[in-house]
């Protein structure tokens, strides 16, 4: 098992490397330099100061070199620092970290939560009245534009009936409260976000699960479950859901930078401080360094969720052979 | 007799693909079920204790009584109390029959009849060195992907002999093996036939099998049965022009390097059966009135019925004769 | 055997369900094919007509869906923005079909190190939050209609690349393509006449579902100000511009959300329908 | 007269250790059938696509017409492509299952630039009546055809570029019974009246009883035995042989 885990996490390297090279061409292939956003509203800047300013960020080397001193940098954890506000890059993602991966993880529970008994019931019952609503039901959920949602929810709930704050992650008094008030605030503030995250990607897993489970369920073992004499409930909660759920652990490591993706919407409309908000602001800014920063982190944090997903199911299913 | 099947019909989405089947098996015999692939004897098999998928077909008449108890008219509940213990099934893929993610151990133990009784280790135990797997009888981590597929299909037999079934349905047991493997697992079948004393519906494709096993044979075409008899009745003497090209058409070194003596055409699809004698298309033998009427069984000798109504003149002048 | 015939008519009923759900999506394509192709006959005004006098007038004889802030005609703005949407989303898709069946095919037929490189590159891809991706790059280039569809296009190929190579992997091994090498065919010919054609059949859901997705992410730039720029219209900037006068004017929320809705909904229910047609057979 | 020479062959895969054919030398006669028997997984298929260069074997020769088909130029090769040909198992994967039975045929000639367009057709309908089809089924899919009736349109495949050779990859073995029989006689009518050598591959030592003229037997990808066919099956020698003969004889 372990011996496995370090081959995996050796294979890492080379797509980390790649990671990082499509984010660097990302920047800095696009016409238009890292530079010109702070000089270019100021026309008395001259040649000369923007070839100074250029030279800081060591924007005058040719790229190879610009790559290898970035990397240098990075592989220390140093993304430099903010063109907006000169702190430094790592501390402004380390602080949005938690949240936008809490909501994920919270959107990511939910959706098993309501997904994988709506897909197994479908198949299960498979052409039937129920299945064909939660087949409507889930594509509904697809279909509705995240920002749509939020807006609507947001005038509904928060603004005419006020059930639910709908912006910030915390009240203003947030630090008066107790403990249990503050969990209650914060969970309070996150309905809304954590269900509009979730509602969208309902069709994906649902669906998955639902042909998984159609599909298991013609299975010739199923057969043979059956003309054991098992009661059919054995059959299906016991023989052919163990199965159907396999392949779901390595879809939720893909289901990372959808969720991660899409928090730059529900971030921006809900005002939380997330890493998709960051990052909104920062492409606003063209504040490059953090730009980089977020995409590297974000896609590292997708390998660490395959990373976490591929071990899990070589876990969990005897037919992968660890060795 | 143990098993009575009268006047079966079944309805599959293409057409009526059993039409009207009877067969009796007496305690300790072995009847062999022959035909070619499409021809409705895998159906038949799966009838008896109704284990066709909903959505595929239904048994529209007939009646399956088994022990003199019609197996039909049951509800659910009882039915799944007769599937594995009174009858028991050995399916043609030993490798998809097995559910691929319980062990081999979990999955025999399942089948015991006295479920959850303190002996359960020694009997999976003596129940696997009985059909030859010693080698992993007292272990129980083994999955059914580490097991060769002749491995896997004894641990199929043996699931299938534990609860002492009345009767034994064989479809297809060896025809994913290979010859040598096929070899020991008919030996097996038939040392416990013997030992154990069941009764036993043989369904294959394969007349060289049929023959080495089975006590009676029936060969089925386009859904009925169109001879059936004593096997070594049928050996020297077949009753049927299909038969007699079926066994005409088994390659064999006494037949070296001459053509064979084929039935022409292609069994006929359910959705066009032609009219009168199912057969009639293919047979060289046939007159005008085989096309109008569907011949009945009619019997040639003591318990050797022939659905010809040729048969007794054409074996009288030497024109079919067993080889 | 009453039971017998209600299963009788519960199959049936299975096969009609599944239809009525595809036909609906592609009815639903098909209305808004039209709407879009026939745009100038059916739009009752200029798009981009300003009208001082009716600035934000509710929905009514004359102003079907009310008009906008500078009292434009929401109803042929929509039209209009039909065309937009649903050219953003095929013209994206046709290009992440392009380059994901060029990748795919390449790494699935001639394997080892080809395969490797490609799959991994797929790899690489696949670790960024894709909508990251787009908003950096439309940020930095500048968010014209061609960029947007472009940077959509190459950044969501990778599930085609997959499928096709997943099926091509398992089709080279059938023996009709031993067969074809075997008359000596080219391997040109053995990709693109036999290969392809037979791997696309999962593609082609992929391919519906991912027009859906593509114009649900140039409705989504757009409300964040960076996809298809005023006064060219789009649902989604129609959308936008809706928000900042929502309290006001609901039909300016409400039209174009429910156009971009019921679309993606009848793409999907149309790609869930193929894909159940192909696996049933 | 020598036809064919295999020397020294050997295929391993990457990801088995075991090669899955261990190095064999063997020869084919003009006009002989040669039988390859063994069970499934021993190296008999790999050994029949490696032959005609569909995978690529490791080390050995091919000898045909004093040529290495492993080393001569791709445009030599294309070439020699008409003269060995091959039948497969499976008719149900053999056919693209996207094309037509009259364009599967047509393919053979449009990629050898055989015939003109206009001749094609003939050609076509002509190799289709060989096989005992005809014109009508030109227009049809392979999904549209019984196993029997797809085999015979792979079998006219592999003789439309008018062959000296063709390898039989279990050409009954997954049909019914009758249609067993049927094709048996159509490749042995095939055989004497073109004169083509084959060889043919079985698992089932009956089949190749009934067809053969010599026969190797072939287990984990090496040979064990071979020899005349009334010598196998009256004399074997091999362990492997006997016990193939035993499991086979007490299933007849």
């Amino acid at each position: 098992m372990f011996r496995y885990i370090f081959r995996r996490i050796i294979g890492l390297v080379p797509l980390l490397l790649g990671i990082t090279i499509i984010t660097f061409a990302v920047i800095h292939l696009a016409p238009g330099k890292p530079t010109d956003m702070e000089t270019q509203f100021n026309p008395k800047v001259s040649l000369e100061a923007r070839e100074r300013i250029a030279h800081l960020y060591g924007l005058d080397k040719p790229l190879h070199i610009q790559y290898k001193d970035w990397m240098a940098r990075l592989v220390r954890l140093d993304f430099g620092t903010s063109f907006v506000d000169a702190r430094p890059v790592i501390d402004k993602i380390k602080e949005r970290i938690p949240i936008t991966l809490g909501i994920s993880l919270a959107s990511i529970i939910l959706i098993l939560l309501i997904g994988v008994p709506i897909g197994v019931s479908s198949a299960v019952r498979q052409g039937s009245f129920y299945d064909r609503g939660m087949t409507v039901f889930v594509f509904v959920g697809f279909a509705i534009p995240t920002f749509w949602l939020s807006l609507i929810l947001m005038d509904l709930v928060g603004v005419r009936w006020g059930l639910l704050p709908v912006s910030g992650i915390k009240s203003l008094e947030f630090e008066k409260f107790g403990m249990l008030e503050k969990i209650i605030d914060v969970a309070r503030h996150l309905v809304l976000p954590v269900f509009v995250s979730a509602f969208g990607s309902l069709a994906g897993i649902s669906r998955y699960m639902r042909s998984n489970m159609v599909h298991v369920l013609k299975q010739d073992y199923i057969r043979t479950a059956r003309a054991k004499g098992l009661k059919e409930k054995d059959v299906i909660y016991k023989h052919a859901l163990r199965n159907a759920l396999l392949p779901v652990v390595t879809i939720l490591g893909l289901a990372v930078p959808g969720l991660i993706g899409g928090s730059v919407i529900f971030e921006s409309i809900f005002s939380i401080p997330g890493m998709g908000r960051l990052f909104y602001e920062s492409v606003m800014a063209r504040d490059y360094p953090v730009i980089m920063g977020v995409l590297v982190i974000g896609a590292a944090l997708t390998l660490l969720g395959n990373l976490l997903a591929d071990v899990s199911y070589a876990a969990v299913d005897p037919r992968i052979k660890l060795e | 007799m143990v098993l009575e099947i009268k006047g079966l019909r079944v309805r599959y989405g293409v057409g009526e693909v059993v039409r009207g089947l009877d067969l009796e098996i007496a305690k300790g015999e072995c009847v062999g079920l022959v035909g070619e692939s499409g021809c409705g004897k895998t159906t038949v098999g799966l009838s008896i204790t109704r284990l066709i998928p909903e959505r595929k077909g239904t048994i529209s008449s007939g009646r399956i009584l088994l022990e003199g108890q019609d197996l039909l008219t049951l509800d659910h509940e009882s039915l799944r109390k007769v599937r594995g213990k009174k009858v028991s099934y050995v399916f043609q893929e030993p490798s998809s029959s097995l559910n691929p993610v319980f062990t081999i151990y979990e999955q025999l133990k399942e089948a015991l009849p006295g479920r959850g009784a303190t002996d359960d280790d020694a009997v999976i135990s003596d129940l696997l060195k009985s059909v030859g797997l010693a080698k992993i009888a007292g272990k129980k981590n083994i999955y059914p992907h580490e097991l060769s597929g002749g491995m896997q299909q004894r641990v199929m037999i043996a699931m299938a002999i534990v609860p002492r079934p009345d009767l034994l349905v064989l479809d297809e047991p060896t025809t994913a093996l290979d010859v040598t493997v096929q070899n020991q697992i008919l030996d097996l079948i038939m040392e416990l036939k013997n030992k154990i004393g069941l009764s036993v519906l043989f369904i294959s494709h394969d007349l060289r099998t049929i023959f080495r096993l089975a006590d009676r044979v029936a060969v089925m075409y386009a859904g009925r049965i169109i001879e059936e008899g004593p096997r070594k009745r049928i050996v020297a003497q077949p009753g049927h022009p299909y038969t007699v090209g079926l066994i005409d058409s088994i390659p064999s070194f006494e037949h070296r390097k001459k053509r064979f003596d084929a039935i022409e055409g292609r069994a006929p699809l359910f959705s066009d059966l032609p009219q009168g004698c199912k057969f009639h298309p293919r047979c060289k033998f046939k007159i005008d009135k085989c096309v109008h009427a569907e011949p009945e069984l009619e019997e040639l000798s003591d318990g050797h019925v022939s659905r010809c109504i040729r048969a007794k003149g054409l074996i009288a002048n030497g024109a079919i004769k067993g080889s | 055997m009453k039971r017998n015939r209600n299963n009788m008519r519960y199959s049936l009923k299975i096969w009609n369900g599944v239809n009525k759900l595809m036909l609906f999506g592609a009815l639903v394509v098909i209305f808004f094919a039209m709407v879009a192709l026939f745009a100038p006959l059916i739009a009752p005004y200029d798009p981009g007509r300003i009208d001082i006098e009716n600035i934000l007038t509710g929905p009514s004889p004359s102003h079907l869906l009310g008009t906008d802030s500078l009292g434009r005609d929401l109803f042929s703005r929509m039209v209009y923005g039909a065309r937009i949407s649903l050219m953003v989303g095929l013209i994206a898709v046709g290009i992440a079909a392009v380059i994901g069946i060029f990748l795919g095919a390449m790494a699935g037929y001639y394997g080892k190190w080809v395969d490797v490189l490609i799959m991994r590159f797929v790899d690489i891809m696949l670790c960024f939050p894709t909508f990251f991706l787009i908003l950096a790059v439309i940020a930095l280039l500048e968010p014209s209609i061609v960029n947007i569809m472009i940077i959509i296009g190459v950044t969501s190929w990778m599930g085609v690349a997959r499928l096709i190579r997943a099926e091509i992997l398992s089709l080279k091994e059938r023996d009709f393509i031993y067969a074809e090498k075997a008359i000596g065919a080219s391997d040109f010919r053995i990709i693109v006449r036999h290969l392809i054609p037979n791997a696309m059949a999962p593609v082609l859901v992929n391919i519906t579902l991912g027009i859906a997705a593509a114009i649900l992410v140039e409705s989504s730039l757009s409300f964040l100000g960076i996809g298809v720029q005023p006064p060219t219209p789009s649902w989604g900037n129609i959308l936008t511009e809706g928000k900042s006068v929502m309290g006001a004017a609901w039909w300016m929320v409400v039209f174009p959300g429910v156009a971009i809705f019921i679309t993606v909904l009848g793409y999907n229910l149309l790609g869930e329908g193929i894909r159940e047609k192909l696996t049933r057979s | 007269m020598e036809l064919l020479k295999v020397v020294n062959l050997k295929k391993v895969f990457p990801k088995t250790k075991e090669p899955a054919v261990n190095g064999v030398d063997f020869s084919i006669l003009k006009g002989e059938v040669l039988g390859l028997v063994g069970e499934s997984g021993c190296g008999k298929s790999t050994l029949a696509k490696c032959m005609l260069r569909l995978i690529n074997a490791q080390e050995g020769n091919i000898l045909y017409k004093d040529r290495d088909l492993l080393k001569i130029l791709p445009k030599d090769m294309h070439r020699m492509r008409k003269d060995l040909q091959i039948i497969f198992q499976d008719p149900y994967t053999s056919l693209d299952p996207r094309m037509r039975i009259g364009d599967i045929l047509e393919e053979v000639f449009i990629i050898h630039h055989s015939f003109l367009r206009g001749r094609r057709k003939v050609k076509v309908i002509e190799i289709l009546e060989m096989v005992g089809l005809g014109e009508t089924y030109l227009k049809r899919l392979p999904s549209e055809l019984s196993g029997g009736e797809r085999q015979r349109v792979g079998i006219a495949r592999s003789l439309a570029t008018d062959p000296e050779f063709i390898i039989c990859d279990e050409p009954i073995s997954s049909l019914d019974i009758s249609v067993q029989a049927q094709i048996l006689n159509l490749l042995m009518d095939l055989q004497k009246r073109k004169n083509l050598t084959y060889l043919f591959i079985s698992h089932d030592l009956g089949v190749i009883a009934s067809i053969c003229d010599r026969v190797i037997v072939m287990q984990a990808g090496n040979f064990v035995e071979r020899g005349l066919c009334e010598d196998i099956f009256r004399k074997p020698k091999h362990d492997y042989t006997k016990n193939l003969l035993k499991s086979s004889s007490l299933l007849s």
